[in-house]
């Protein structure tokens, strides 16, 4: 294997790389200056408005075909793009919460932010890998930073366990995926995804690749937490301090999409991989369907809302399913999962955003109880988190039922019994959420509450609340410019 | 443009009354009686403006609203739509009267709410987009969720929750077909679009009807409510505030059956004709069981809402009919029944503002102390009740004659038993008119009749000049409507006229097409608006279009070859046209066929699409290494 | 020479080990341990492939994994001291606040 | 001839002082409000006056023929076929309807004037009076039967609000619901009717695509050909004609609103209303509507004999059954009521046998008696403040000397003495009634005239009863209460005269046929509307000869009869007047105590009210209950709606039980799911079809031919599997591998059991016919995973191709 190094390659990469050496000055800014005070956010904030001024410029410069970078372990196209573009909206989201999060609830902020933009780097390595040697690279950049994000509340019992469950299943997952690697280029003798789609091709039936093919799915299943690989998401989700739960369900969940799109849609797309009762479609047909109705029936009777947004979110995984299968079927549908992908990322933040603001000096108020009321005391609010939870429900006129609609038409443009079916599910599912998506409006607004809630005041929150409902509802009733960018946003393209 | 604005006022409205300060509650109250009245007003300027002979859609509007999926902001009303716009329009100024001391908590958002709900309402009955459509229908369920639950009493949350998740199932399950009869429209004529008027100008086989009548079918009967799928309506009804009742009765409910006249019967002729036999049939049994239900009630808005079922059981009765007197009567009914049952409502708010209750037997001998209020109940009881020189009657009449002259307006249903059968049920549903005297006379002897026996009611104020002037829009509408009925339904004769004929029409070509793609007929067009240049792509792949700005996306995405569409001229209502033929253009445009796929199939579209829209990235990347 | 089959299995019997290490044992040290054989596991089959294909490729990508999981190892003991400050035990069962 | 004349007002000038009088009187003076409800009574009296001249002045009594009067005033209810407007007209039968309408709607609105001075609800009162008249008018000037519904429902709605006027006072002025429930119970029995005429009507506009009296007349002038006589038999019953079931229809209409069997039975309750009312409404006027309807739609019932004779039958068996009852009241106004009841069973039987115009002769002379009844009773309650009850009163005839006159020409009217106006009236249509030849019903003249007689016998006793023990004898009030009897003043005096003279000298205008051929001016006004008897019979109309023609001839019998049945009046008259003439007698009471049962049976009015309450109305109250609890709570919203919520809520709480808070349970899901995806995968395809000679089996077995080699193979829908697959077959089902072969036979079973064979092709030739199981089974060489396919197939012998190809005994058993 031929090895030489293209410097022009560093300029495609330069988002990427930019943002690893902003957080390590982030962390640096930190450690000299004692880790407190405002600046840190706005530092991590103005590092992710310059990596995506790059990302930007990278996709109104992009040409086709996608460029390889560092022979094929990088590889640049606007799929790619565009996902990094979804994980820097939404760094700088919730760095804007956690600004206020974190000097209200008094915990280091240096590192915090530092440890944002590595885990954004990470993904974006991650969707950007052209080898899968570079994907676990940026996967695991990403993994590890997050597990620390998820146990950074000090002194959090519940800050802590989340972490700690997140990390061992995160750790055991990601020696599934190594051990799937390894198996992989045992019998094909490359981890380059390109070279191994076209080797791979004709070793459908072989054992060991079959093996390693699913316990990479399996690995990336954790990740974006199907089931029966979703337990960890509830508790790392109400564990996390609100503003990185809000970051996974949004960034890493987009990110592992991605990955799993890159995988199914690139590796995996051979006939004999795909179809058939033993194809991957039928297996995540299955998987889908699980995973939306296990997640919704699991959050029906929550009472706590970030659980019930984190069960919430692995029905989302199960309706994001449905686009894997679609891209599957027509690679051109990449569109449909992608606005989803936004959607929903967009969607949840602003829900985070709303539990994030709600909670004060180190108690997070998530039960229902502590809901009473809002409506009363902070009607904008109230009805912003009501716009985001019709978002999650689907109903129009917002981001939520676009991005539903659209996937569903995806679907149903196979004339094929079995897709309807799923779309069938995938409606029961619909009404079944919208009970538990009702229950927070349900204590907001028809409730009263025994006492006023002392929110958050910093101003950053409500620039959050304030764009991301803008956002819910220009994706919903505006959808054309973003369905356009999705539509673009083609593998390879 | 019109119709626009009638949409607009009230966002405006909304708006501007939620930046309205907290504390001015008076104010946020003239706001949306200002706005309601305007949008009233304004909407006046349709019955000015409609052409009484033209059949086909007016005050036409369209604009592209998402290009790339071939959504068009579409908009227009004919006869059939016509007066429930007015309905919605002339029910919001009363129902805000009706609220000034009703609403005493969060007024600004209430009239935030009724203004939202009443843009949603007069959207989904001015949509001529399916999608549009569907955006509005939905749109309407969450401020009317909010008034529930919001202003509601009693169990309102069940209520609240009852409500949005049956109608939701319902939706939800249209969105399916809609989506359905898009893509296949699309599959078939190459033409994407969810646009009204070019989608009924194709029949679907008969199979496809079938499911897509039943899934639009449920989604409407439903909202009707219709017999097995009524038990939200008590609930919604009684537990809402009097406001939220009346917009529900008054014009929610048409929804589900403006929603068959509109959209379920005319795109699924086939699918219409087969459910049509059992259609009716629930629709009989709504009207008595709604009526035999409605007499057991001891509570007064759960009386009210059983006696919608079987009013509305009327309303589908007489559509189902498919002739003109029977259509007709429908319309007129769904007129009377917002006006007559939302002035029942009203009434019984009112009794609520006085004595906080609805029991039935917390009243009795209210007219000793409330002569006014109890003769415009009586007015507005007997309206319900189809007392004829009234409006109910003249919507009863039509529709049962309708229904008993069944067979003499539908294709390929003449065989005696369906006259019979049509008959019989017709028979069966005038004994709701004596059920419907029945309990309404019950209800208003429980009122108003006897002596006073609960102390609190002696001391009752009789109705305020504020609930006189609520009430007397309603009252001369009542008188009106019964007594010289046809300046509506001269308005409604074209409209309908068209509807049948159409109907006719699809129905034959559909009886005995069993092809998997919709297929087109002569144009029936009515629109000028239902041309393909307005309204997007025609590719196989929808996703990959043209940018916006026209810029072209990627030297990748491939040229699919089709015939330029010329958009064909401006057809005004004529229906002789030659047969099945593609859009438009001279030659036959090539279709991507849609079938059933099979695995195989699915690997050659895969294949495909790798060909056409994948780059060789992969493969280079793949040689590079 | 070893034949590489037996590498293989020497290495699935040491992921597998790992994996009944994780499942099974309560005390969250010895799990970490586990995880830890997981990923010898993966790296002795990497090895094993590449020695038998006659290339570098496989240790090098062992190396990586080494690194990664020296890095994974400092990210989980520092949760551990995290979760061993606020509650005083590393047992697994025991850490089970958050539910349903 | 048709002439235009502005009709409208008729009704519209009640209408609009109903109107003013609904909307202002309560704010202003009784003076404001009786003058405009009695002025604008007495226009419309003077416009009927008009209407009348007209009327006459285009009448020509010789050739029976006359002008009607139109006016279209607007177009009503226009859809598609139905096109109803909103016409008026006017001919002879209308006159004479308006004239009693209006004229005697006048009086009483007089009288009312007087008996309702001291109401409180002066105003609503004479608006719901003025209304009525409007309704009333209304229906009798409507050109066509929607019209016609339109007032036939306005006054039965006027006729609720009047008989409930008291609404919180039961009638023996406690505190109650009895009025209301009175009202209510009038309005729903009417409704009913009304439910059976418009399906009358729906039927006729099915036949005939109009609902004008003009078309549907002309439609019934077709005669057998037309479309009314166009027979069906719905639901294999029948065959009826249509004709006869409207008719059918309309009558069981009629009987509602004009109290026949069997839904008289709100009449008697409907006396809870103020006096007037009872007598404009349900006396004079309303009752009637039925009978005019019939007159009206006398065409139609031409057209069906059978439904005549039970028209005829339904109207002496009331008549009969009504004046038993009336027998045994006590409540002065129930009498009155019951003897209502009575006389309307009298005008249908005149119409059931096409004596229309004896029939509304009846009508006219019964508008007059009646509401002089009616009034003179209201006179007595009055004067004796709401005392009703006539065991009580007595004596009355000096302190009440004018009413106690007219009351008494009146019952001498109606009990049917000569020469007073219902002598002529009722003796008219019991003449009719024997001399009918109903070609359905041959036996229907004898049965009525029977019934008709006894029914006048008994109106005979039960009047003079009444007038003996009210006006008769001693007072038998308590001093104090005799000391505040008062006379009515003039408003309720000259009404009282008025009609009393009206009933004396009515008689006149229907003279029978025994004083001359025209000498019933009455029969030749009415002719020209009614009398098709000629026509019809031209064209062979099978009603047409009902109407009597050979016996009428004979004035021996007519004279003769009309003695009889004046006989029979006098014997009633003079047996209640020697009974009751000293007030309650001992000798009544010793016959009730003798015949106890029957007498307890029509004291309490055959307990048909109890009946009905029993049949229809508590079980209707049931079954609305059980609907409500147990079709829409428990089925449907309990079982159904809440049922699958609570499905999907325990499922999720079952779900959440695996969410344990361990880590390590979580990784052992983690495990099962990828051990299961793994041996999922690892299972070989089960997607084989077997096909043989290339054709794949599409629901029904395969067929091929005995002795054909087949050539069999295995495919999938997808493939290239790139699985290291094995395959082995056994073609006849018998459990032996038949390929791969065995090499040799000494090879044992179980070797070649374990041959497999990596062809996906096989090839067998059967050698006798029946059916077969091919069974393949096929293993993955690297999984080591096994699967199995199955597929019947039926080998045909073309030889013998009726050979049944399963279960026949040749093979012993079906399946190989």
């Amino acid at each position: 294997m031929s090895f030489s190094l293209n410097p022009a390659d560093f300029v495609h990469l330069a988002p990427v790389l930019f943002l690893t050496v902003w957080a390590c000055l982030v962390l640096l800014a930190s450690a000299i200056g004692g880790g407190h005070g405002r600046h840190y956010g706005l530092l991590a904030i103005l590092g992710l408005i310059l990596s995506g001024l790059g990302v930007a410029l990278s996709w109104v410069q992009h040409v086709q075909p996608a460029t390889d970078l560092f022979a094929g372990m990088m590889v640049v196209d606007r799929f790619a793009l565009f996902l990094d573009m979804i994980f820097i909206i939404a760094g700088i989201l919730t760095a804007l919460v956690a600004d206020a999060y974190l000097e209200e609830h008094r915990f280091t902020e240096g590192e915090f932010f530092a440890l944002l933009l590595l885990s954004i780097s990470g993904m974006m390595m991650m969707v950007h890998a052209g080898d899968l040697v570079m994907f676990v690279i940026g996967l695991e950049t990403m993994s590890l930073a997050i597990y620390a994000l998820v146990a950074s509340w000090p002194g959090q019992r519940r800050s802590a366990e989340a972490g700690f469950k997140y990390f061992l299943m995160g750790a055991v997952a990601s020696a599934f995926l190594l051990y799937g690697i390894a198996l992989l280029y045992g019998v094909t003798g490359t981890t380059n995804l390109a070279k191994l789609a076209g080797v791979i091709n004709g070793k459908a039936g072989e054992p060991l690749v079959l093996v390693g093919m699913f316990m990479i799915l399996g690995a990336m299943g954790f990740k974006v937490a199907l089931v029966p690989f979703h337990m960890w998401t509830p508790d790392a989700y109400e564990g996390a301090p609100t503003p990185v739960t809000g970051f996974m369900a949004a960034a890493v969940k987009a990110a592992g999409f991605g990955a799993l799109l890159r995988l199914v849609a690139g590796l995996f797309s051979a006939d004999a991989w795909t179809f058939g009762s033993t194809g991957w479609i039928n297996i995540f047909w299955v998987l889908s369907v699980l995973t939306m109705t296990i997640g919704n029936i699991s959050a029906l009777r929550q009472n706590n809302v970030k659980r019930m947004l984190a069960y919430s979110s692995i029905a989302h995984a199960g309706y994001l399913l449905i686009g894997v299968v679609v891209v599957g079927l027509d690679p051109s549908q990449m569109g449909a999962v992608l606005f989803y992908v936004v959607a929903y990322a967009v969607t949840t933040l602003g829900a985070f955003a709303v539990v994030a603001w709600i909670g004060s000096r180190d108690v997070e108020r998530t039960t229902l109880e502590d809901w009473y009321g809002v409506a009363k005391h902070h009607p904008a609010v109230a009805l912003a988190m009501m716009l985001f939870l019709f978002s999650l429900g689907g109903l129009p006129p917002t981001a939520g039922f676009f991005a539903k609609f659209y996937l569903f038409k995806a679907a149903l443009s196979f004339d094929s019994p079995q897709m309807l079916t799923l779309v069938l599910i995938a409606i029961a599912n619909s009404v079944v959420s919208m009970y538990y998506y009702l229950r927070p409006i349900v204590a907001m607004y028809f409730r009263e509450g025994a006492s006023a809630p002392k929110p958050l005041t910093s101003f950053s929150v409500y620039w959050v609340l304030g764009i991301t409902s803008a956002l819910v509802l220009i994706l919903g009733m505006a959808p054309d410019a973003t369905l356009a960018w999705a539509a673009q946003a083609l593998m390879g393209g | 443009m019109l119709l626009i604005a009638i949409l607009a006022i009230p966002l405006v409205g909304a708006i501007a009354v939620a930046l309205m300060p907290r504390k001015d509650e008076q104010g946020a109250r003239h706001m949306g009686m200002v706005f309601t009245l305007l949008t009233f007003f304004v909407s006046l300027a349709l019955i000015a403006g409609f052409k009484i002979s033209d059949p086909g859609m007016q005050f036409e509007f369209s604009v592209p609203w998402v290009r790339s999926l071939g959504i068009n902001f579409h908009v227009g009303i004919d006869g059939i739509s016509l007066w429930l716009v007015l309905l919605a329009t002339l029910l919001g100024p009363i129902v805000m009267l009706s609220t000034y001391k009703a609403i005493d908590t969060r007024v600004k958002e209430f009239v935030a709410s009724l203004l939202i709900l009443e843009m949603a309402m007069i959207g989904a009955l001015v949509s001529l987009d399916l999608f549009v459509f569907y955006v509005f229908w939905e749109i309407m369920l969450v401020p009317m969720y909010l008034m529930i639950g919001v202003w509601g009493h009693g169990a309102k949350i069940y209520a609240a929750l009852k409500f949005v998740l049956y109608t939701l199932v319902g939706s939800l399950v249209m969105l399916v077909a809609i989506i359905y009869v898009y893509v296949s429209h699309g599959a078939a004529t190459g033409f994407y679009t969810f646009d009204y008027m070019v989608l009924t100008q194709s029949v679907w086989g008969e199979q496809a009807q079938i499911f897509l009548f039943l899934a639009f079918a449920i989604a409407f009967a439903i909202k009707v409510p219709m017999f097995p799928l009524h038990t939200w309506l008590p609930d919604a009804h009684t537990q809402a505030p009097t406001a939220g009742s009346v917009i529900l009765a008054g014009v929610l409910l048409k929804m589900g059956t403006y929603g068959f006249i509109r959209f379920a019967i005319p795109l699924f002729p086939y699918g219409a004709a087969v459910w049509a036999p059992y259609i009716s049939g629930l629709a009989v049994i709504g009207i008595i069981y709604g009526a035999l239900v409605a007499y057991a009630q001891k509570d007064a808005k759960k009386l009210v809402a059983y006696s919608s079922v079987s009013h509305l059981g009327f309303v589908m009765l007489g559509l189902m009919a498919m002739n003109e007197a029977g259509v007709t009567g429908s319309l007129y009914q769904m007129l009377n029944h917002g006006i007559s049952t939302g002035g029942l409502f009203l009434a019984i708010g009112m009794l609520y503002e006085r004595r906080h209750t609805h029991e039935l037997d917390q009243f009795g001998g209210l007219w000793r102390r409330m002569p006014v209020f109890a003769g415009m109940f009586m007015i507005i009881m007997l309206s319900s009740a189809g007392l004829p020189g009234l409006n109910g009657f003249v919507g009863e009449f039509l529709i049962l004659v309708g229904a008993f002259t069944h067979h003499q307006g539908v294709a390929g249903t003449d065989l005696p038993i369906f006259i019979w059968h049509s008959r019989l049920m017709a028979g069966i549903a005038a004994i709701g008119v004596v059920l419907g005297a029945v309990y309404l006379l019950h209800l208003y002897q429980k009122l108003m009749f006897g002596p006073i026996t609960q102390p609190k009611n002696a001391d009752l104020d009789d109705a305020s000049w504020r609930e006189i002037l609520t009430f007397a829009p309603l009252i001369v509408l009542i008188f009106a409507m019964g007594i010289y009925p046809k300046p509506f339904l001269e308005r409604m004769e074209p409209a309908v006229k068209l509807f049948l004929k159409e109907y006719k029409v699809k129905y034959k070509a559909s009886e005995g097409y069993t092809g998997q793609q919709p297929k087109q007929l002569a144009s029936l067009s009515r629109s000028k608006y239902a041309l393909p240049a307005l309204s997007a792509p025609r590719a196989g792949i929808v996703a990959k279009t043209t940018m916006a700005g026209g810029k072209a996306v990627s030297p990748k995405v491939p040229k699919i070859v089709r015939p330029k569409i010329v958009p064909p001229k401006v057809v005004r209502p004529k229906i002789v046209r030659p047969k099945v033929r593609p859009r438009g253009g001279a030659a036959p445009a090539p279709r991507t066929p849609r079938k059933r796929i099979s695995p195989e199939d699915m690997r050659r579209i895969r294949r495909q699409m790798q060909q056409r829209g994948r780059p060789p990235g992969r493969g280079g990347r793949g040689g590079a290494g | 020479m070893v034949p590489t089959g037996y590498v293989l299995v020497l290495a699935a019997v040491l992921f597998l080990l790992g994996l009944v290490g994780v499942v099974l044992r309560r005390n969250v040290i010895i799990v970490m341990m586990s995880v830890e054989l997981m990923l010898n596991g993966v790296n002795m089959t990497l090895i094993g492939f590449a020695r038998a294909r006659g290339e570098m490729f496989g240790q090098a990508f062992s190396f990586m994994i080494i690194a990664l999981a020296a890095a994974e190892a400092a990210v989980g003991l520092a949760i551990l001291v995290a979760i061993f400050r606020t509650r005083r035990t590393v047992n697994v069962d025991e850490i089970s606040l958050m539910r349903h | 001839m048709k002439e235009s004349f502005p009709l409208i007002w008729i009704p519209l000038l009640p209408l609009l002082g109903a109107a003013f009088n609904l909307l202002l009187g309560r704010k202003l003076s009784r003076r404001w409000v009786h003058t405009v409800a009695v002025g604008t009574v007495f226009g419309s009296l003077v416009m009927t006056l008009f209407v009348l001249r007209q009327l006459y002045a285009g009448w020509d009594s010789h050739h029976h023929t006359m002008v009607t009067l139109h006016h279209a005033v607007f177009d009503w209810i226009n859809a598609g076929a139905v096109q109803i407007k909103f016409g008026l007209m006017a001919d002879t039968l209308t006159g004479v309807m308006l004239f009693i309408v209006t004229f005697v709607g006048a009086l009483i609105h007089l009288y009312s004037t007087g008996y309702m001075d001291h109401e409180r609800d002066y105003a609503r009162f004479f608006g719901y009076l003025n209304l009525f008249m409007g309704a009333m008018l209304l229906l009798v000037l409507g050109d066509n039967l929607v019209v016609l519904f339109l007032g036939w429902e306005g006054v039965g709605l006027c006729s609720y609000l009047l008989i409930g006027f008291w609404y919180d006072k039961s009638g023996t002025q406690k505190l109650g619901l009895e009025n209301a429930n009175a009202g209510r119970k009038a309005f729903i029995v009417n409704r009913i009717g009304d439910l059976a005429f418009i399906i009358g009507m729906f039927i006729l506009f099915a036949a005939v695509g109009s609902l004008d009296f003009a078309d549907l007349s002309a439609a019934a002038a077709q005669g057998p050909q037309g479309p009314l006589m166009s027979s069906y038999a719905p639901f294999g019953f029948g065959p009826f004609s249509l004709a006869g079931v409207a008719a059918l229809f309309l009558f069981i209409g009629a009987t509602g609103k004009s109290a026949q069997i069997p839904l008289y039975v709100w009449l008697p309750d409907a006396m809870a209303g103020p006096t007037p009312v009872s007598a404009l409404i349900h006396a004079a006027t309303m009752v009637t509507a039925g009978v005019y309807m019939v007159a009206r739609m006398n065409f139609l019932y031409m057209l069906t004999p059978s439904v005549m004779a039970v028209v005829a039958l339904v109207g002496a068996l009331t008549a009969f059954v009504a004046a038993t009852i009336g027998l045994a009241q006590n409540d002065i106004k129930k009498v009155l009521a019951y003897s209502t009841v009575s006389q309307l069973g009298y005008m249908f039987m005149g119409v059931g046998v096409g004596a229309y115009a004896a029939g509304i002769f009846h009508v006219f002379t019964h508008a007059f008696f009646k509401a002089c009844l009616f009034l003179g009773a209201g006179a007595v309650i009055h004067a004796l403040h709401h005392e009703q009850d006539i065991r009580r009163m007595g004596g009355l005839k000096s302190s009440l000397s004018v009413t106690r006159l007219t009351f008494l020409v009146a019952t001498i009217a109606i009990a049917g003495i000569p020469p007073l106006s219902g002598f002529f009236s009722k003796d008219e249509i019991l003449w009719k009634a024997i001399s009918t030849a109903n070609p359905a019903a041959p036996w229907l003249g004898p049965v009525i005239y029977v019934l008709g007689m006894a029914g006048a016998i008994c109106t005979a006793f039960y009047m003079f009863r009444l007038y003996t023990l009210t006006f008769e004898g001693k007072c038998r009030l308590s001093a104090e209460e005799q000391a505040k009897i008062h006379p009515p003043d003039w408003r309720m005096a000259t009404p009282l005269v008025v009609l009393a003279f009206g009933a004396l000298v009515l008689g006149v205008l229907g003279l029978p046929g025994l004083f001359g051929e025209h000498a019933n001016f009455f029969h030749n006004w009415l002719a020209p509307t009614v009398d098709q008897g000629a026509k019809f019979a031209a064209l062979a109309i099978p009603g047409a000869h009902v109407t009597p023609a050979i016996l009428s001839k004979s004035h021996g019998a007519e004279g003769g009869l009309m003695a009889l049945s004046f006989a029979i009046a006098l014997l009633g008259s003079v047996i209640a007047w020697r009974v009751y003439n000293k007030g309650p007698s001992v000798w009544a009471r010793n016959l009730t105590d003798r015949f106890r049962g029957p007498y307890n049976a029509i004291y309490n009015k055959y307990f048909v009210d109890e009946f009905y309450f029993l049949v229809v109305i508590w079980p209707f109250k049931k079954i609305a209950w059980l609907l409500w609890k147990v079709v829409d709570a428990l089925i449907i919203d309990l079982l159904c709606v809440r049922g699958s919520a609570r499905i999907v809520d325990l499922m999720g709480r079952l779900v959440r039980q695996f969410q344990t808070g361990s880590v390590q349970h979580y990784l052992a899901g983690l495990l099962v799911g990828v051990g299961v995806i793994l041996y999922v995968v690892a299972q070989p395809p089960d997607d084989f079809r077997i096909r043989a000679n290339s054709i794949k089996a599409a629901g029904a077995p395969l067929k091929v031919l005995v002795g054909e080699r087949v050539f069999f193979d295995a495919r999938r829908p997808v493939d290239k599997a790139m699985r290291a697959l094995e395959y082995k077959w056994d073609f006849d089902g018998d459990g032996k591998v038949d390929e791969p072969q065995a090499p040799t036979q000494q090879k044992g079973q179980k070797e070649q059991a374990q041959r497999w064979s990596k062809r996906q092709m096989a090839n067998f030739i059967y050698k006798k016919p029946g059916r077969y199981r091919v069974v393949m089974d096929v293993r993955d060489t690297r999984w080591h995973t096994q699967a199995r396919e199955t597929q019947v197939i039926d080998v045909i012998d073309p030889n013998a191709p009726k050979v049944p190809v399963s279960g026949s005994s040749t093979h012993g058993k079906g399946v190989h």
